[in-house]
């Protein structure tokens, strides 16, 4: 599989093909059905810094072709992650990517400290979509100062690269992005879940009992593939992409649109196979389209110049 | 161990007014370990519907590699699955969480209760029960006569007690009334149906062995999403449906 | 039908259904094919001041469950709607809604003033969404104070009430929806399309001439109804929806969320008869549901209380 | 009269590597006026894939109402197309656009040339122009034989000459090769294929008279929506080639 290694700050990946935070919890399950150490890379469910709930159930709803979710940032607090599920890890050959939230600056920081001290720890990827409770319960993601600050009070504390994973709930993803890029960013993964709502034809009533959720799945992944293009363009950092991906076209797509390496989230619910099943088709599709190396996709999209010259 | 498999279509029968009897070949029957079990099901290729749904598994024949699954062609979903034919494949995922467990013994009774599309899983468990020499009396609840179903199959393994909400078959009423009128007594009671009706089922028998299978809108089903939990009764944890259940004892989270 | 029958602003419409606008062009095609005299109201092609030819081909691609379009604003300019197209629609009994689109607040002004003398316009959209030069090339709809401004300007200069249409593409969409009632508009439709990309497995090279384009369709109901829930509970003006509406059912949802009347656009592509079928469907699932009047579905998801008390 | 029916797939053939030949049945066909008309096609119920694809009308059989179309199953849709079987019914949106005009006369010679999976409208084509005793000549060109198809049934009609890129089968090379290496004359011209065909022909023929059936990315199919406009060559105009077309007189738009 020597057309699928790529390098990343801190990431060393055999494939850039990895489960998405929040759609592999700790790998626990998933490890039960295949061996982890083929996937590139992991991307854990986020860590704040105590164990939290999340939100009352139902917590998913379906819509056409995607789902939303509000699960409400449920994890077992850092400690017990640290302590318990990234050592259970250590038994897999896979750079973990540790996923960090909070509600305050000071949260992440403090998350952010314990998790980059890890041994397989290889990465932390800041998730700036949480509401900051000192502004307001605006999202981190949305205010380019504050991503900004997050990301470089974040940067002073780990002792592994920093990522930061963007809200697509914005104007101007790339303001945002040029903000953690400023702020010391290692690199950038987008995008986390759209804002949408669906109600019940009988009741009228929200169907996630948190009335709004995170729209995932094929649905939004022309919206991805847009703010990667874009973003990629504006920036010296990679990206690793996400949204909807289902199969290595949709994967390949996102390497032409300029990301370095892509995450797969909802795939995995309708196939717990999805990642390794990525890994194998990628390769396959690479060779059918005489490509030596998916290094050589990243970015095609703009690199062939502005205009499409593609004629039905 | 948890399989991902394409199985193959035997037979599909509507049963009752939109109920469906949906008979499924292929190996990971043998995995099956408990009554009370479920498989997520893809009911269509591509991604659209994009999640797989969770149904109870409602009878295992081993011998022939064989489960049933009964469910209600309601939405989206199941009503594509309801389209398919015998021969077709249908991708399955399964099996799925912790079934009912079998405490008592030979001699012994247990009552089974079942509401609506929650009677299936009871069928299984039922047999399994009954080839055990454990007594079973049954007390299905049903909206009315024309969505009723297994009315047969479950007389055939015990007593069985039918009601209706519009009094169309059986006892106008809801099981509770059933087994407030018919003085039912038990060792072990088993429950599979609406949140209400497991709630009040709790309530009446604080003191007993009562077991319950829930619902919830799933999306991994093997545990990995955090979709389906349930905070438990004592202390600030909490359980996953899909992987810890569908099946708890009485008491144990929160309904 | 009494049960459909909604009055907004300018519009006394017999059922609350309408095609939306670039779906549906000026009604010439679809008028071969049904009486438009059944439909509650029609929102016609973007116009501008002068005719435009639009973007290059190819100008569509699909995605799951929605489709990009980059037409590019292609119309015949505002005097030959005004002359021809316009009292051609006279024929049928149906208010018409004109969508206004410039690239300056003065080409809207000057579109505005024409089309709102038209005998059958009963009332203006402002498609808010287009690049504005002067500030360069930002969407109007993206920016609070210009949206207030061409709103403001646009209803000095109109004869009949302003509706304006706002992007989905931005941080906060109370924002805009605020800053156009400042302005006086006298209704808020919603959503447009979001910026999508679709790439060539093959080439890399975007599918779309344009490069991007916006995203239609029902993968982009929950956002649409997302906004018209959180944007129908800050202002007071009535909101006519609209994003991946392919049933009765959708339509319902668009109600329950605080739509007061809803469009159907890329609906009729794949179902040329979507509206009527839309209408006769959302009667009898109101019956079905024993509602009497489509008026009392109108933010029910809100005005029943905060949380949902579903339960699967 | 356009018309939107569920109409009854009568047959599914695959013709050559797929390549596919599928007959359907319905009043529509009752409407088709040209041949180069095309339908719009509903490859799966729902909305995935969302957009109808647009295929050409093959072969028209007004006495038992069914029409052919041929098309190639190459992405999501039209491999989903491929998958129906005969008695399933398919929405398709019809007849759309305005075909080829027949213009000679008895004794005139027409010259046909077709690209690839262009190459199905001109059969009902030839099979017009031979019924009005219009001599006809067939240029078909493919990538190779595996994919190449209708060489007989167009043999019937008239001379047939085939031009293969790898030169599996007929010429190798192009169908402007064979057109130059036969020295073929004609009163007019009909194309359809790859826009660079349809260039090198208007090119080549400036003085003739020439049709050329051309393709675009489309959504409504009935000039609604402007997804398929091509700049006209004189002046500032445009056309749809949904709805004015998908058949040109060469020059008439930029290629
Ligand atoms: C462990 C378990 C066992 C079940 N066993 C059975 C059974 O044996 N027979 C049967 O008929 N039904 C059973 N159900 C309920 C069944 O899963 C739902 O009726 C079904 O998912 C609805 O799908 P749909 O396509 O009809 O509805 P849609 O409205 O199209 O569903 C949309 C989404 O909501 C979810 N959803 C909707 N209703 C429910 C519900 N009541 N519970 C969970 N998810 C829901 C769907 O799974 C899907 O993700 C079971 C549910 C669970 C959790
Ligand atoms: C007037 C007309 C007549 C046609 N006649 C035939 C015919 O007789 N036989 C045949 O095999 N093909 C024909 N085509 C081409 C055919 O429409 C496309 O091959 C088909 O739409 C591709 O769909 P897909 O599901 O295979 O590909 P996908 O990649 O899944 O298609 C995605 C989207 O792009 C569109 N698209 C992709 N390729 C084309 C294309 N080349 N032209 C137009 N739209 C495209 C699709 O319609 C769809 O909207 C015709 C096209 C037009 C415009
Ligand atoms: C159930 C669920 C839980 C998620 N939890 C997290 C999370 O904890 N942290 C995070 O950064 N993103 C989270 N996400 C977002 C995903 O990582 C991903 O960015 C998004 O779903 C888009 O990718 P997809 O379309 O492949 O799912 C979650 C998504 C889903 C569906
Ligand atoms: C092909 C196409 C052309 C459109 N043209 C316009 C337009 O001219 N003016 C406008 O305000 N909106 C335009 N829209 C947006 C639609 O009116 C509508 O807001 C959007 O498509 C969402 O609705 P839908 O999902 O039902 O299509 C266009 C949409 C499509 C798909
Ligand atoms: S459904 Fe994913 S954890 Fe239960
Ligand atoms: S496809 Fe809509 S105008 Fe031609």
């Amino acid at each position: 599989m020597s057309r699928l290694n790529i390098s990343l700050p801190g990431l060393d990946l055999k494939n850039p093909i990895m489960p998405a935070s929040g759609c592999f919890g700790f790998g626990r399950e998933f490890a039960k059905l295949y061996d982890l150490s083929i996937l590139g890379a992991m991307m854990v469910k986020a860590t704040t810094i105590f164990s939290r709930f999340g939100n009352p159930t139902p917590r998913v709803a379906e819509t056409s072709s995607g789902m939303l979710n509000a699960i409400g940032l449920q994890n077992p607090g850092v400690e017990k992650v640290f302590h318990e599920e990234l050592p259970w890890l250590e038994q897999f050959d896979v750079p973990i990517i540790a996923n960090v939230a909070g509600s305050t600056i000071e949260e992440y920081v403090e998350v952010a400290k314990i998790l980059s001290k890890a041994k397989n720890v290889h990465a932390l990827e800041l998730n700036i979509s949480c509401p900051n409770v000192k502004h307001g319960g605006i999202a981190f993601g949305t205010i380019p100062e504050i991503a900004k600050e997050v990301t470089a009070r974040a940067k002073e504390v780990s002792e592994v690269p920093v990522y930061v994973k963007l809200s697509p709930n914005v104007t101007d993803i790339c303001e945002i992005a040029k903000a953690v890029e400023a702020g010391g960013a290692d690199g950038i993964t987008l995008i986390n879940t759209l804002t949408g709502l669906r109600l019940d034809v009988k009741t009228g009533r929200p169907i996630i009992a948190n009335i709004t959720g995170g729209l995932s799945g094929p649905a939004i992944k022309p919206i991805a593939l847009r703010m990667v293009y874009e973003v990629s363009q504006r920036v010296n950092i990679p990206i690793i992409g996400m949204g909807g991906i289902q199969s290595a076209e949709d994967a390949l797509e996102f390497f032409y649109a300029g990301a370095s390496a892509v995450a797969i989230g909802t795939a995995n619910f309708t196939d717990p196979f999805a990642c390794p099943n990525i890994i194998g088709q990628l390769d396959e599709l690479l060779e059918q389209l005489n490509i030596n190396h998916i290094s050589d996709c990243i970015g095609r999209s703009w690199k062939l110049g502005a205009t499409s010259n593609y004629r039905a | 161990m948890i399989q991902l498999e394409e199985m193959k279509i035997t037979e599909q029968k509507e049963i009752a007014t939109n109920i469906f009897h949906l008979q499924i070949q292929g190996d990971l029957v043998s995995q099956i370990k408990q009554p009370g079990q479920f498989v997520h099901v893809k009911v269509a290729e591509g991604i659209e519907p994009l999640l797989r749904r969770p149904i109870s598994i409602a009878k295992i024949n081993h011998e022939e590699n064989i489960l049933s699954l009964i469910y209600r062609a309601d939405g989206k979903g199941t009503s594509l699955l309801s389209k398919k034919h015998p021969g077709e494949l249908v991708s399955i995922l399964g099996p799925l969480g912790n079934g009912f467990p079998i405490t008592q013994h030979k001699g012994k009774t247990a009552l089974l209760v079942g509401g609506g599309i929650g009677v299936p899983p009871l069928y299984e468990l039922s047999r399994q029960l009954t080839s055990l020499g454990i007594r079973v009396i049954h007390v299905l609840g049903f909206q009315s006569a024309n969505v009723s179903f297994l009315e047969n199959e479950f007389s055939r393994l015990g007593m069985t007690y039918i009601a209706t909400v519009d009094g169309s078959k059986g006892m106008q009423g809801f099981v509770t009334d059933v087994i407030e009128a018919e003085k039912l007594t038990f060792d072990c009671l088993y429950a599979c149906g609406p949140t209400p009706m497991l709630k009040a089922l709790e309530q009446k028998f604080p003191d007993k062995e009562v077991y319950l299978s829930l619902e919830e809108r799933m999306a991994c089903g093997i545990g990995a999403c955090f979709a389906c939990v349930r905070p438990t009764t004592c202390g600030d944890g909490y359980k996953k449906i899909c992987s810890d259940g569908p099946v708890f004892r009485a008491g144990e989270v929160v309904l």
